[in-house]
């Protein structure tokens, strides 16, 4: 009977991913991501270049490379959708009932839409020079 | 020496809400919370309640918020907590459940969570032919060993800022028992926990605060046996 | 409602750890950050949709007041990434979440936000006077 | 109002024993398990050490040594019918624990680890032999957990914090009992076809003991006062190595991995009492050892205690280790957690740099209710009260005799818990409900009223300080007549005392000022019969030991005693109490009385 391992046993027990493992995953991956494309706009933007600097004219030389367009929409997808899932999270701490949690998370996925398409339309769109 | 207890008080037959009683009580540096406790219920005012049994940290009864934190009343020493003498030990009854009389609180919803994870061995297969036990291996025995520790006694479950905010959240507590049997190796019913905890109220509503480590009077890794569960989740492997 | 408030408030009074610190500023600049994004994307988005408008947005983001909010916010964005960044990788490995090593990494987190914002602080706060003060920066 | 309800069996308590009996008598009854507290907080948590079975998994052992020890253990007070089916069912008791998940530790070829007890030997005396199957120094707290969680599983009734007042018993059968319902004081009626009570010890009525504040007995009392026996209450064990005036337990599992006593000259005194088995001999006989040694002036510092010392310093130097191996500190850190803990918080000491100050502490209560070996409880030596069982500690099987060996209580629970389950179940099919007086409550309310009404000048506190000093004084681990008659007659006075009780609470929510009152009631009532039955019993025997008899006398008093509450005075004269006692002989089947020597 001595014939028994002495390693730890590793087994596989996968509980169907919910919405809720795949935000989570989600929240972790966007994170990452987040480091570079927030703190270096967030560098470039605010520290570097200065709001006193910023004005149509920038926008349009900056989006002029599209590099910068792919970066803008990354951050516009990753931060927005990782801070409305948030906001989602801290929703479902202040609103206990299901239906509340309900329409709070619609509420929320409507927003992050509308926002999202307003936001990358105008990346897209570009600067419309008046 | 001499130490000034103010201790949360509430009765619901005459109370409409919560007071602050202040006792001055002699006590020995070496007594424990509970023996301070004990003296103003005996000797100063019958009418004060709280729970206890074992006095020595081991049957879970009396988890309360002392000097703002959950600790068990029997496990923390006067000299841990006080320099001076008549200095002022603050007593509260836990945190996010409905207060029935002082410092005594309704633990059916903190069991209700433990019962939902299923906290109990499920192993149907056959026994072992020769009537003996099952065996195990050491370190698959000490894989789980932490949780085992665990004497229920809310403290974890009631520091957890998100079990304030929404007690739908299972708690740390009922976790950690789901941990226990997850992570046992002669177990079989892992799957169907993980996917209790995979809810929305489940494990994912644990946002790593920690509190519930630094209350478990048993010194159980809380967050960290949370965080393996989450893992466990998360790639679909226990190991 | 009243045992909201006083759950918010008993919350507070909780003598938790740093962990507890850092899970409440984490939410909070979160939040924070959620907020100012969501007006800076539709205000970005003014470029396409109102050009003539944005002039406008950009002037209020150069008021003294909202400065002074981008500097907090800042310090707010750098928090956050760094304690997510902590999250994560205790996450990926729990067995890290030990006394020891949620308190140094907590206190680290901490160090990290402010030895990474004090320049930027210094470099917006001199941006701030020059162009609001003493009104140096050209149009 | 009284509100009513109906299961086939109650179990009172929800400790090891009432656990074990509930999960096997539900498997066709349906039950209900009444407990005052919650399951999980029971004193079977508090156990350390472990729990005996002959399962040889380290070194060759066998059910009749497991017996032998036992029989002997008990000073051949124990009835060894009972000690055969202890020592028997306890290897299948274990492996079916197990089997229900319970996390005991592992030895390199996975099967249970065990360790060395007090008076657990091979070969009948041999040498001291690693029986007791263990999970750390917690393996109480896993057998409850394990249990309740069971039940859990199985969906066993539960009403947690229902404080069981009484027992109705009318014509010699049990038909339910009286609980009230702590959370807001209402009387319910459980009626049941049978009942089975597991309330565990009364180790409150002392002021030393390493017992919880809710041990007080109280459906022990309840029993008593029905005009039912009481078995063997003389014999209370002094557990040697209690914290110094704290009585916290520091589990002879210490001892099992190498601990010694030292006293203040830096002996190893108990080689020179115990040659064979040393520190490891049973704990009545430790326990007088250690007090021998205070008398003679060798406590620490001339005080009234000794050292235990854990060090692996002092271990491996006197080769105290099991099987004389050395240990190392990572080796005790595993083993013994939680007691380390346990001096390193209420002592601020570190065992493993300064040896700890110990002193004998109240511990278990070998008598109780007198019961047959399926649980069912005794109306005098012969008859049982139908529908009737007891198990646990409140229980007097008797396997425990004369002094209970380390280990071998969570075996009795089991053992005898899962019998008293399946044979209450086995009662339960055939038999119809006995109906109910209907003044079943009457004494209950009565009483309540009368607690609650207190406006006297007592308080219960007081009153309790007083008995537990007393006892402690009185009826400890060295006694004599005229101690003990102080104690009897201070118990009576305790008594008139108690008539005169102030409460302040007169609430209904949790209102404990009252039940706290009513606890006390019932230990006062216990505590009697354990100082008259003590002072009756004119030997030493194991636990019960005598200055002015001091030796073992098989000739008058091999046989447990039997008290009950009566009016008559018979036996007035010398316990000068409403007492009546009456002998019961021991059952010796396979191992005649003999001196005990380790
Ligand atoms: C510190 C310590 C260490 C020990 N270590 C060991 C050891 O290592 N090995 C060993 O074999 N033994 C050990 N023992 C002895 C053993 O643990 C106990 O004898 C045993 O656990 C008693 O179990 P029980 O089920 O009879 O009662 P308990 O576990 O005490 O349970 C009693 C139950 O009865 C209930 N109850 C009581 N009164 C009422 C009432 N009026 N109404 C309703 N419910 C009531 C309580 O709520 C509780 O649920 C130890 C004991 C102590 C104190
Ligand atoms: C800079 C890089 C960032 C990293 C590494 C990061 C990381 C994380 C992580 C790991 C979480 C989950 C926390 C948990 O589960 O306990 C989280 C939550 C959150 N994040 Fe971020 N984040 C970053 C940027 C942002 C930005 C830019 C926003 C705003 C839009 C934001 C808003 C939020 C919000 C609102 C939450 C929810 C907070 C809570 O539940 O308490 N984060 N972040
Ligand atoms: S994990 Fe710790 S704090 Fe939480 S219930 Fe268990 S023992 Fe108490
Ligand atoms: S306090 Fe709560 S948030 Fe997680 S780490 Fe502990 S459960
Ligand atoms: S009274 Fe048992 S844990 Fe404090």
């Amino acid at each position: 009977m001595s014939a028994i391992s002495s390693t730890p046993t590793v087994r596989k027990a996968a509980a169907p991913p919910t919405f809720e493992t795949r935000m989570w995953q989600f929240m972790r991956l966007s994170g990452v991501l987040l480091i570079p494309l927030v703190w270096i706009h967030v560098a470039l933007k605010d520290v570097i270049v200065g709001v006193h600097a910023i004005d149509l004219n920038y926008v349009q030389k900056i989006w002029a490379i599209t590099a910068w367009r792919v970066y803008d929409m990354a951050l516009l997808a990753f931060a927005f959708g990782h801070g409305m899932n948030g906001l989602r999270h801290v929703a479902n701490d202040y609103f206990h009932s299901k239906s509340a949690q309900k329409i709070m998370a619609w509420a929320i996925l409507i927003g992050w839409i509308v926002i999202t398409a307003i936001g990358g339309i105008a990346i897209i769109g570009g600067v419309n020079m008046p | 020496m001499k130490v000034h207890l103010k201790i949360k008080r509430f009765n619901p037959e005459k109370d409409s809400k919560s007071w602050w009683g202040e006792y001055d009580v002699n006590v020995d540096p070496t007594d424990r919370v509970l023996d301070a406790l004990h003296l103003v219920k005996w000797y100063q005012d019958g009418t004060f309640n709280v729970r206890r049994s074992c006095a020595h940290g081991v049957c879970g009864s009396d988890a309360v918020r002392i000097n703002g934190q959950n600790r068990l009343a029997c496990k923390v020493l006067i000299q841990d907590i006080v320099k001076n003498d008549g200095d002022t030990i603050t007593v509260e009854p836990i945190l996010g459940l409905p207060v029935i009389k002082d410092l005594i609180v309704d633990m059916e919803p903190f069991f209700d969570h433990y019962k939902s994870v299923m906290p109990y061995f499920v192993n149907d297969e056959a026994l072992p032919a020769d009537g003996r036990e099952r065996l195990q291996n050491i370190a698959d025995r000490e894989r789980y060993d932490q949780g085992t520790k665990c004497i229920l006694c809310a403290c974890c479950t009631t520091s957890c800022p998100s079990f304030w905010l929404n007690d739908d959240y299972v708690g740390p507590a009922a976790v950690v028992q789901a941990h226990r049997f997850i992570f046992d190796s002669r177990d079989r019913a892992a799957e169907e926990r993980l996917k209790i905890l995979n809810e929305q109220m489940g494990v994912w509503r644990c946002r790593t605060a920690f509190n519930c480590t630094n209350a478990c009077p048993r010194e159980i890794p809380v967050t960290q046996l949370i965080g393996e569960v989450k893992k466990a989740l998360a790639t679909g492997e226990i190991r | 409602m009243a045992t909201f408030i006083s759950t918010l408030w008993e919350g507070v009074r909780y003598r938790g750890g740093i962990g507890n610190w850092a899970y409440l500023f984490h939410r909070l600049a979160g939040l924070a950050t959620l907020l100012f994004l969501a007006i800076h994307i539709v205000d970005t988005a003014f470029v396409f949709f109102a050009p003539s408008l944005y002039a406008h947005a950009i002037d209020i983001y150069r008021s003294t007041p909202f400065m002074f909010g981008e500097i907090a916010l800042v310090a707010g964005v750098l928090f956050h990434g760094a304690n997510g960044l902590k999250i994560i990788v205790f996450d990926y490995r729990p067995d890290l979440w030990s006394h020891e090593n949620e308190k140094r990494a907590a206190i680290i987190v901490f160090a990290v936000t402010i030895i990474l914002w004090i320049p930027a602080a210094i470099i917006m706060g001199n941006n701030l006077i020059q162009c609001n003060f003493l009104h140096l920066c050209g149009e | 109002m009284t509100k009513h309800h109906q299961f086939d069996a109650i179990i009172v308590g929800g400790g090891g024993a009432g656990l074990e009996a509930a999960l096997h008598a539900s498997k066709s009854a349906n039950v209900a398990v009444v407990t005052k507290l919650y399951p999980t907080r029971s004193h079977t948590g508090t156990a350390q050490g472990g729990i005996a079975a002959a399962l040889g998994n380290m070194e060759p052992d066998s059910w009749e040594w497991h017996m032998y020890d036992t029989v002997k253990g008990g000073d051949y007070l124990v009835d060894q019918d009972a000690a055969e089916i202890l020592a028997r069912d306890a290897i299948d008791a274990i492996i079916e624990l197990e089997h229900m998940g319970l996390p005991f530790d592992r030895t390199p070829d996975g099967k249970i680890e065990q360790r060395r007890f007090g008076g657990h030997t091979a070969n009948f005396g041999e040498k001291a032999v690693m029986r007791a199957c263990k999970a750390a120094d917690r393996t109480g707290h896993m057998i409850l957990q394990t249990l309740y969680q069971q039940c859990i599983k199985n969906k066993v009734n539960f009403f947690n914090e229902y404080f069981v007042t009484d027992i109705i018993v009318e014509d010699n059968v049990c038909r339910g009992v009286v609980a009230i319902n702590v959370a807001d004081s209402e009387v319910h009626l459980f009626h049941a076809k049978a009942v089975l009570i597991a309330s565990g010890g009364f180790g409150k009525m002392f002021k030393v003991t390493s017992n919880a504040h809710t041990l007080t007995g109280d459906p022990v009392a309840a029993y008593y006062r029905r005009g039912l026996p009481l078995e063997d209450m003389e014999f209370f064990q002094f557990h040697p190595t209690g914290i110094y005036k704290l009585g916290i337990l520091l589990s002879e599992a210490a001892r099992g991995e190498g601990a010694i006593f030292i006293n203040d000259k830096g002996e190893r005194f108990m080689e020179r009492y115990m040659p064979t088995l040393k520190d490891l001999a049973p704990r009545d006989i430790c326990s007088r050892c250690i007090y021998e040694e205070v008398r003679a002036g060798r406590g620490i510092g001339g005080k009234d205690y000794v050292y235990m010392d854990f060090r692996p310093g002092t271990i491996n130097k006197f080769k105290s280790g099991p099987g004389g191996r050395d240990v190392t500190r990572e080796h005790l850190e595993k083993a013994l957690p939680d007691i380390l803990e346990f001096a390193r918080v209420y002592m601020g000491i570190d065992p493993m740099k300064d040896p700890v100050p110990i002193q004998p502490t109240a511990h278990y209560a070998m008598g109780g209710i007198p019961t047959d070996a399926d649980g069912r409880a005794l109306a005098d030596n012969t008859n049982v009260v139908t529908g009737l069982y007891a198990a646990g500690e409140c229980a007097c099987v008797s396997v425990h005799g004369a002094n209970r060996l380390g280990t071998n209580s969570l075996v009795d629970l089991v053992v005898f818990g899962r019998r008293g389950g399946k044979a209450m179940a086995d009662f339960c099919k055939p038999a119809g409900f006995a109906p109910l007086p209907i003044t079943a409550a009457a004494d209950t309310i009565a009483e309540f009223d009368r607690i609650r009404a207190g406006r006297g000048s007592e308080r219960a506190a007081a009153i309790r300080a007083d008995l537990q000093n007393m006892m402690t004084n009185y009826v400890g681990v060295f006694r004599n007549g005229p101690d003990m008659q102080k104690a009897v007659e201070g118990v009576r006075e305790l008594k008139a005392r108690f008539k005169n009780i102030k409460t302040d609470d007169t609430g209904k929510i949790f209102n404990t000022d009252v039940l706290e009152t009513f606890e006390l009631g019932c230990l006062l009532d216990l505590a009697e019969v354990t100082a008259a039955a003590a002072l009756r019993r004119t030997e030493t025997r194991g636990g019960h030991a005598r200055e002015d008899f001091q030796e073992r006398d098989d000739a008058n008093w091999l046989n447990h005693s039997m008290a009950y509450r009566a009016d008559d005075k018979r036996d007035a004269a010398v316990t000068r109490c409403d007492i009546r006692f009456e002998n019961k002989p021991v059952t010796i089947t396979k191992f005649q009385p003999k001196e005990r020597k380790y």
